[in-house]
């Protein structure tokens, strides 16, 4: 699966995108964003407040409980500041 | 109707009067048009800064936007639609976001133009950095922004003066 | 604080770029600006019309305007405010009055251009004839016009988020 | 007094403005325009609905029942149609 990253979780994660196998377990994007805080240091510190993460699935807005089967690309960010 | 639409996400500086005049030139249906230009401004929350720097989710900004320019189309009678959104590095005094609509009246072009402004704050994919002398550090979203955009939400659609 | 604020009728084609350009030229504390532009259609009623007439009563035109920025001014924290105001002969697609509004934050520019024109709209002396091959006739006012006039009078004073 | 005519009202009229010495009995707005009313056919004319005649005194607008004492120049037109 294709994960990007954008603001400052990219810059805590230390990259942009990355493609990563997920074990069976993560089915939702809340399981995703829980089970990448525990990759790691830079993980957990770009994850630990879970409330703020923002994600989108192929480009559609979504929310925690959606479900991440079919994907093609999920992204991960802070709130939006545009505009 | 084909309402004439543009969005564009650009790293150079915005041309606000080419892009305002691209809209309207040789039409004569057109009666309104509200411009709503987004500036660099020299401090944030009281302290100075030296420029702001976006980052934005490419495919995924310019499709969030056209959907909201057509749900603008749907609510309110519009004759063109024109959304130019800045990246990179953002001086004070620069256009960060330009939003222009035109319609035959004055209400349809004011409110439509609020309505994509307070969308884009909030749902289209832009991060705003702000570099100071002390250092960097990423924009909070704010609450009165999610406020703004609520408020269109249990609003009928077409419901403005024709 | 003084806000600049300019006022001006003219018989000349208005240069909207410039007019808007003069409002935020050097300044680093503008964050939102609105401007409104009125234009010229070339129907009226369904009508083809060759030209609007418009007529105006100098003097009190620019000092009804003038009250209606200071009132504007009043409600909202703004940082600038330019209206232009065309009279005499205006073709399809010229324009016919300019609304600048400048702030540090969107919600402000935007309320306090919309408040400006459905005053001018309802209050300040002008009027427009438009002339068909058929001849010329008034435009008469329009009741949407006032009651978006009359939707700001019991609004309190500085209620928009700054 | 001045009196000024804008818009249709002027044109009725077939003047712009005109000096003219009222009668003591006219001391409203509303004494006015039925007054001016009464001064013969193109007059008739542009008065014949006074619900639709706005006015001003020294370019403020003021409402039929206000007083034009010391007034030094009265406006009368048609409900206005800028912007």
């Amino acid at each position: 699966m294709k994960i990007l990253y954008f603001a400052w979780i990219r810059e805590r994660v230390g990259k942009a995108e990355e493609e990563i196998e997920l074990p069976a377990s993560v089915q939702t994007v809340g399981d995703l964003v829980q089970w990448l805080g525990g990759r790691g240091e830079q993980y957990a510190h770009a994850f630990e407040n879970r409330q703020v993460v923002r994600a989108a699935i192929d480009r559609i807005h979504v929310r925690p409980e959606a479900k991440i089967t079919g994907a093609r690309e999920i992204a991960l960010f802070p709130p939006m500041t545009g505009g | 109707m084909i309402v004439p639409m543009s969005i564009r996400i650009t790293e150079d500086e915005i041309d606000v009067t080419a892009e305002t005049a691209a809209l309207t030139r040789g039409r004569t249906d057109i009666g309104a048009v509200v411009a709503f230009t987004g500036i660099c401004r020299d401090d944030e929350d009281g302290e100075r800064i030296a420029a702001l720097v976006l980052d934005h989710y490419p495919g995924m900004a310019e499709t969030e936007i056209a959907r909201h320019v057509e749900e603008a189309e749907a609510r309110w009678p519009l004759l063109g639609v024109r959304i130019v959104h800045r990246v990179g590095r953002i001086k004070p005094g620069e256009v960060i976001v330009l939003a222009v609509t035109a319609s035959a009246h004055r209400r349809a072009a004011f409110e439509a133009a609020e309505f994509l402004m307070d969308y884009l704050k909030t749902r289209a994919p832009f991060w705003k950095k702000v570099e100071r002398a002390a250092g960097t550090s990423w924009i909070e979203a704010r609450g009165e922004d999610d406020a703004a955009a609520a408020r269109w939400r249990d609003r009928p659609k077409r419901d403005a003066a024709e």
